[in-house]
């Protein structure tokens, strides 16, 4: 009980802090990085749910697929001068 | 077990954070990073209550919503360079052309 | 069943399809196509008239059929003695139109014919309709081409017209379909459900108590407003010049020759005929609506430069005409009202025409441009001078007639207002003559020099096809008037005259 | 030949088709064919006064026009018609023959003979129609043609001008006379002359309900109206003198022989419906207008103008006639005036011919150059002053006995305008005629015999037409009314001599000024400065019509148009841009940004929770 008190609030903050670092860093491919880091969190959250097949769901297509899907849009659409597009 | 509705008050905060991201910013990519994030809110209530209810179709339902999320992200990524190739940017701000 | 009404609406339809396949082809065969089908439509028209001279009763209605069961809607066409001369006028004017184009048009031209085609039928179907719903229908119709000739066809400013024309005239569309409605509506309770003219003016003359007077009037003053921005009765009539100036010839033609006659034609048949007692109430009204447009059309023409525009305001004055006949509510006035759109619809094409020659052979319109014309262009000139005496209502002319009709109707009604009136009789030649004195007579504006008269025969034929009608009418009108009375006679009846 | 008088206007119409259609093929026959036509016409109008001279009168009920009551046309043969007839007709004739010389080898010589033939068939319309609409309708047919005629040159800015005046100044006459029509229509119901004659007595004591007159003082002052505009009366003489502006047989055979006389022609005809209250203003019109026609014929220098103006007078002598009651007289006055006047007319433009000159101070001696027109003219003046024995002498001696009989102050203008007729026309003719040549009239020859002709012809008729007074003329025209006049008293004997000793004075005064040169004209001219400025200037009645027109109609029509544009559409237009400016406003919201759709979605949801949630907690 404890346990799985400590450890939802310990993934809360890494969701929470991730997600906001996500909006809040200025250059987005950390923007990206962090979202990789929330969704690892949720996935996390969901073992804790006991929702296995779903947490290796979310890591291979949200932290696996998603993220770098979008790395290579910001590398595609970055421009050479300006540290964000 | 941690009462139901911390993780709907997670959840809550994860999506203000998403919908803060999605009105905020002018960074189109991004727009779709507050987007995946909103429906991992949306996630975290499905799978939260499929194990509160033990009713199973609750992750169902998450499943779809990944496929969906992850459909859409490539999609939208897909237009976003599609558009920064015609019109070099990605700002949501200068995309004006069916305004009035 | 297709009967001899619905040939006359299919016709054009059918045409315009196959003028625009044709015109895929060979635009000369196309337009030829054209004249043809308009010349069989009216010829198909003088047969109905033919048949109607022997059994009238048989034609009012004519044809009818369910079209939309649930909501009462048929399709249901009839004429009459009023409506069978605008329908005849309609199927003559499209053809001299269509022939008049043949030299004037000169781009697009596989989209022209066609919508010139469906205009006619649209007009054809609002002179037949004897449902409000299709009379409704046709009535809307016929602003889509019309937009289209002003808008593609038409001078510099003809988006400005175009646009103006299309969203003033719905406005008063809208107006008369409200008016519409609350017939419809009322009548449910009475156990009908049904748009047809002839059934629903029976239920307002038989259900006083549901079609009180006030309502009847209110009603009346909503369709009224319809055919008032149609007509156009002063005040609203301000998108009449800007449509004429911009129009092309063919589309003035048509404009001023035609639709101007289906608000008139609507007052009588769902004014008069729907709603007499309402019509009696409001008469005086409506009388002096008319006078208000006769003598402020004809003041302002005064002052007009751009011919063109002389004559689109004379067509306000005169169709003030046909209000002041109907609102005198005796068959003199009745029967000068419909002479009068007959006859304007004869004359104002001609003068339309004339006008559009005097840009094309001549490079302008407006007045301190041209001077002495007649010498140089001896047949622009002198039909001109003709088109101008007959609108001023010259004797053994058809517009003398229509205007004689209304005044002695009138002045029967109405004494002291028709003695005011009669001032137009002076203002009205004032203007014309005035106009061919600066434009035509004198000596020849030096600007004219390089100009050249080559009057192609498209033009020549239709002016004397119109010109023929003018004199024929002006002359000997009994046969026409006979026509009309056997209609207006009713009328005046539903009016309680004599 | 009664039953066939609806073929005299006939003839000349078929002419007038045929020179429109096919004039182009034989241009210079064209007069030829015209004159055919109008034979065959002269010919059934004279066989038809020959029956009516043998006291045939009536006519044909003729076609429904409109299919109404009251509107069939026919004709309707009386004395009247037929004096008509005879004068029209012949005098017509003869200026055919004259135009052919005096137009030939103009380029407008198919339309000359067009619009003449058309006049001349809607004239004899005219005075055979027996239902007023129809008279109308000719009446109307008569102006467009006089339009066009004096308007015949109108590459000339002059006579296009004098044109479109003759148009709107008759066309203020015809609207009086349309309401008349009107008037009558709306209480007999029909428009028949018999039948309105036969009902009038129905009518003269029903109140119009306008300014308090009767129906008939209403409809006969309405009518008269346009007789006014038509036999150019005061106050709407001023076209007449304009209408000089046309070819000179156009002057003759309209201006002075036929179209004029149609107003004083509808008085006579619709004389049963007329009023004491209507005949006196008729007879104060007619005064006045013979008055100050007469003073301004004194001081024209024009050749056209002077006889133009002394028909203008002669017209008013006419009304006046008509108005004091002598039906009869004036009546005699108009048919050989028909024939004197158009005598003068063609003699003035043979004289024009003959120097090619207006001005008749640029004339003179030309009765050595030019006899036979010269003597014509004399004839003429002389009929037209009124000395025995020619015909204007019987004519308006009876005009005058009419007048003495009824009323001093209009007998005082008639006198005054006696004088004054016979001082301006011989001041005309000796100016022309006599005295030094000037150095054009010494070019000038006399005219073809196609010219001099007519002019013998004419002063013939002018001579020896008063004579019929001699042959009952006076009692065989009354029978034209439906009941006999009221007598005219006046004394016969004392008003001939006053005439004779009037006119002769006249003769004499212009005989000593303008021929023996005794006192020059100058000295009048010097010492009434301000009359003669005044009468030159034609009263200034022309400046006030211009100011009129000029400026309070097409200024108030300017005011409407500039009312129309700015009010009218202005406030359509206004609409219009009111709904764009709101519309810029308005549109504003819509930023194209997904996000602030976003947040606008957010916000209404957000405000619907929270009012579902103090609805919750209120309740």
């Amino acid at each position: 009980m404890v346990f799985e008190m400590i450890a939802f609030l310990a993934l809360s903050v890494i969701i929470l802090g991730s997600s906001l670092m996500v909006m809040l860093s200025r250059d987005i491919v950390h923007s990206a990085l962090f979202l990789a880091g929330a969704f690892a969190g949720v996935a996390a959250l969901f073992i804790l749910l006991e929702a296995e097949f779903l947490a290796a769901i979310q890591l291979m297509v949200y932290a696996g697929a998603v993220v770098v899907l979008m790395l290579f849009a910001i590398m595609l659409t970055r421009r050479e001068k300006e540290g964000s597009p | 077990m941690i009462p139901l509705v911390y993780y709907l008050e997670l959840s809550v905060l994860v999506f203000g954070i998403g919908l803060y991201g999605v009105l905020t910013t002018r960074n189109g990519i991004k727009v779709l990073m507050g987007i995946e994030l909103m429906l991992n809110a949306a996630n975290i209530n499905f799978v939260a209550f499929s194990r509160y209810l033990a009713d199973a179709s609750g992750q169902v339902f998450a499943t779809f919503i990944i496929t969906l999320a992850a459909a859409e992200a490539a999609v939208g990524l897909a237009l976003f360079l599609a558009i920064y190739r015609a019109r070099g940017t990605v700002d949501v701000g200068e995309l004006q052309s069916m305004r009035w | 069943m297709i009967g001899p009404l619905t040939v006359l609406l299919l016709l054009p339809l059918l045409g315009a399809v196959a003028a625009y396949l044709v015109g895929r082809v060979n635009l000369r065969a196309a337009k030829l196509l054209t004249i043809l089908v308009c010349f069989l439509t009216f010829l198909q028209s003088v047969a109905v008239y033919m048949d109607y001279r022997v059994r009238p009763k048989a034609w009012f209605p004519a044809e009818d059929f369910l079209w939309v069961k649930d909501l009462g809607i048929s399709y249901t066409l009839g004429v009459d003695g009023i409506s069978l001369p605008l329908v005849m006028l309609t199927t003559l004017l499209m053809t001299v139109a269509v022939i008049s184009s043949y030299e004037y048009i000169h781009f697009r031209e596989r989209e022209y014919y066609p919508l010139l085609l469906i205009l006619q039928m649209g007009v054809t179907g609002v002179f037949m309709a004897l449902d409000l719903f299709l009379f409704y229908v046709f009535w809307e119709l016929v602003l889509i081409p019309m937009f289209f000739l002003i808008g593609i066809w038409g001078g510099p400013r003809r988006e400005y017209s175009a646009v103006k024309f299309f969203i003033y005239t719905h406005i008063g569309s809208l107006a008369m379909l409200l008016g519409i409605l609350a017939i419809y509506l009322k009548s449910i309770p009475t156990g009908v459900t049904t748009f047809n003219m002839l059934t629903l003016a029976k239920v307002i003359a038989t259900r006083p108590e549901i079609f009180y007077p006030g309502l009847q009037q209110l009603i009346f003053v909503a369709v009224f407003l319809g055919f008032a921005f149609k007509m156009p009765s002063v005040p609203f009539h301000t998108w009449l010049p800007d449509a004429h100036v911009e129009a092309p010839t063919p589309a003035s033609m048509i404009l001023a020759g035609l639709l101007l006659k289906m608000g008139g034609y609507g007052v009588i048949r769902i004014g008069a005929m729907m709603l007499p007692e309402a019509l009696k109430a409001l008469a005086y009204a409506l009388a002096v609506f008319g006078v208000l447009s006769i003598i402020y059309g004809a003041f302002v023409c005064l002052a007009q430069v751009d011919i063109k525009r002389l004559i689109a305001y004379s067509s306000i004055s005169h169709m003030g005409f046909v209000v002041l006949g109907i609102a005198s509510l005796n068959i003199l006035g009745i029967n000068g009202a419909v002479f009068q759109m007959v006859s304007h619809g004869l004359i104002s094409p001609l003068l339309f025409l004339m006008s559009g020659l005097l840009l094309e052979k001549a490079g302008s319109r407006e007045i301190p441009m041209l001077g002495g014309m007649t010498k140089r262009f001896p047949v622009v000139g002198w039909v001109m001078i003709f088109a101008s005496l007959a609108s001023l209502g010259l004797p053994g002319l058809s517009g003398f007639i229509a205007e004689l009709l209304v005044f002695l109707g009138a002045y029967q009604a109405y004494p002291l207002l028709t003695m005011g009136t009669a001032v137009v009789i002076v203002i009205t030649a004032a203007y014309y003559i005035w106009m061919l004195q600066r434009a035509f007579f004198g000596p020849l504006n030096p600007r004219l020099e390089k100009y050249h008269e080559h009057v192609h025969w498209s033009e020549s034929l239709s002016m004397a096809i119109l010109i023929i009608f003018i004199v024929a009418l002006g002359v000997y009108p009994v046969p026409l008037l006979d026509l009309i009375s056997t209609t207006s006679a009713d009328v005046v009846r539903l009016l309680g005259g004599a | 030949m009664l039953e066939y008088a609806w073929l005299i206007p006939l003839f000349p119409l078929v002419a007038f088709a045929v020179i429109l259609l096919f004039g182009h093929r034989f241009k210079e026959q064209c007069g030829y064919v015209a004159i055919a036509f109008l034979t065959l016409s002269l010919v059934v109008s004279l066989l038809t006064v020959v029956d009516v001279l043998g006291g045939r009168t009536g006519g044909s009920p003729g076609i429904s026009w409109i299919n109404a009551e009251g509107f069939r046309f026919g004709t309707m043969i009386d004395q009247l018609s037929a004096l008509m007839l005879f004068a029209v007709s012949l005098v017509g004739f003869l200026i055919f023959i004259y135009s052919l010389g005096y137009m030939h080898g103009d380029e407008g010589i198919q339309r000359y003979f067009a619009e003449i033939s058309l006049f001349i068939a809607s004239m004899l319309g005219l005075v055979i129609s027996n239902n007023l609409l129809f008279t109308f309708i000719c009446w109307e047919l008569v102006g467009l043609c006089s339009y066009l005629l004096i308007g015949f040159w109108y590459s000339k800015p002059s006579a296009a001008s004098a044109a479109k005046k003759a148009f709107l100044v008759t066309r203020v006459g015809d609207m009086a006379f349309l309401l008349g029509i009107f008037v009558l229509y709306a209480y007999f119901g029909t428009l028949d002359y018999n039948e309105l004659f036969e009902r009038a007595p129905e009518f003269a004591k029903v109140g119009s309900g306008i300014l308090g007159m009767s129906v008939l003082t209403l409809a006969s002052l309405l009518l008269f109206g346009g007789a006014v505009g038509k036999s150019a009366q005061f106050p709407l003489h001023v076209w007449l003198p304009d209408a000089m502006e046309g070819p000179t047989t156009v002057s003759a055979l309209i201006h002075a022989a036929t179209m004029v006389k149609a107003g004083v022609f509808l008085v006579a005809r619709t004389y049963p419906l007329f009023t004491p209250a209507s005949f006196l203003v008729v007879a104060y019109i007619g005064g006045i207008t013979a008055l100050i026609a007469a003073l301004m014929a004194l001081v024209m220098v024009d050749i056209k103008r002077v006889v133009a103006y002394s028909t203008i007078s002669s017209l008013g002598y006419m009304t006046l006639a008509l108005g004091v009651g002598g039906y009869a007289a004036g009546l005699f006055y108009l048919l050989t005036h028909s024939f004197f006047k158009a005598l003068l007319f063609l003699a003035a433009g043979s004289a024009i011919h003959g120097v090619h000159s207006m001005d008749i101070r640029e004339m003179g001696g030309l009765l050595k150059k030019m006899p036979i027109t010269g003597y014509t003219a004399l004839v003429g003046a002389w009929a037209l002053s009124g000395l025995p024995p020619l015909s204007g002498f019987w004519s308006k001696d009876e005009i005058l006995v009419a007048v003495s009989a009824r009323d001093p102050v209009l007998f005082a203008m008639a006198m005054v305008t006696a004088f004054l007729t016979a001082t301006f026309i011989f001041r005309w003719f000796f100016t022309i005629f006599t005295g030094e040549e000037s150095e054009r009239s010494a070019h000038a020859h006399e005219s073809p015999a196609t010219m001099t002709a007519p002019l013998v012809v004419l002063a013939i008729g002018a001579a020896f037409l008063g004579f019929l007074k001699f042959f009952g003329f006076e009692e065989w025209i009354v029978r034209a009314l439906p009941e006999e006049p009221m007598a005219i008293g006046g004394d016969h004997a004392m008003v001939m001599q006053l005439s004779i000793l009037i006119a002769a004075l006249g003769i004499a005064t212009a005989y000593i000024i303008y021929n023996r040169k005794a006192v020059s004209s100058e000295l009048f001219v010097r010492n009434l400065r301000p009359l003669h400025t005044f009468i030159v200037n034609k009263y200034y009645m022309d400046h006030l019509y211009i100011a009129l027109a000029e400026r309070v109609v097409a200024g108030f029509s300017y005011l409407m148009e500039r009312f129309d544009m700015l009010v009218v559409d202005g406030i359509v237009n206004g609409v219009g841009r009111l709904f764009i400016k709101v519309s810029e406003v308005v549109r504003r919201v819509q930023t194209g940004l997904v996000q602030d759709y976003a947040s606008a979605v957010l916000l209404g949801a957000s405000i619907l929770l929270i009012i579902l949630k103090l609805k919750e907690v209120l309740a």
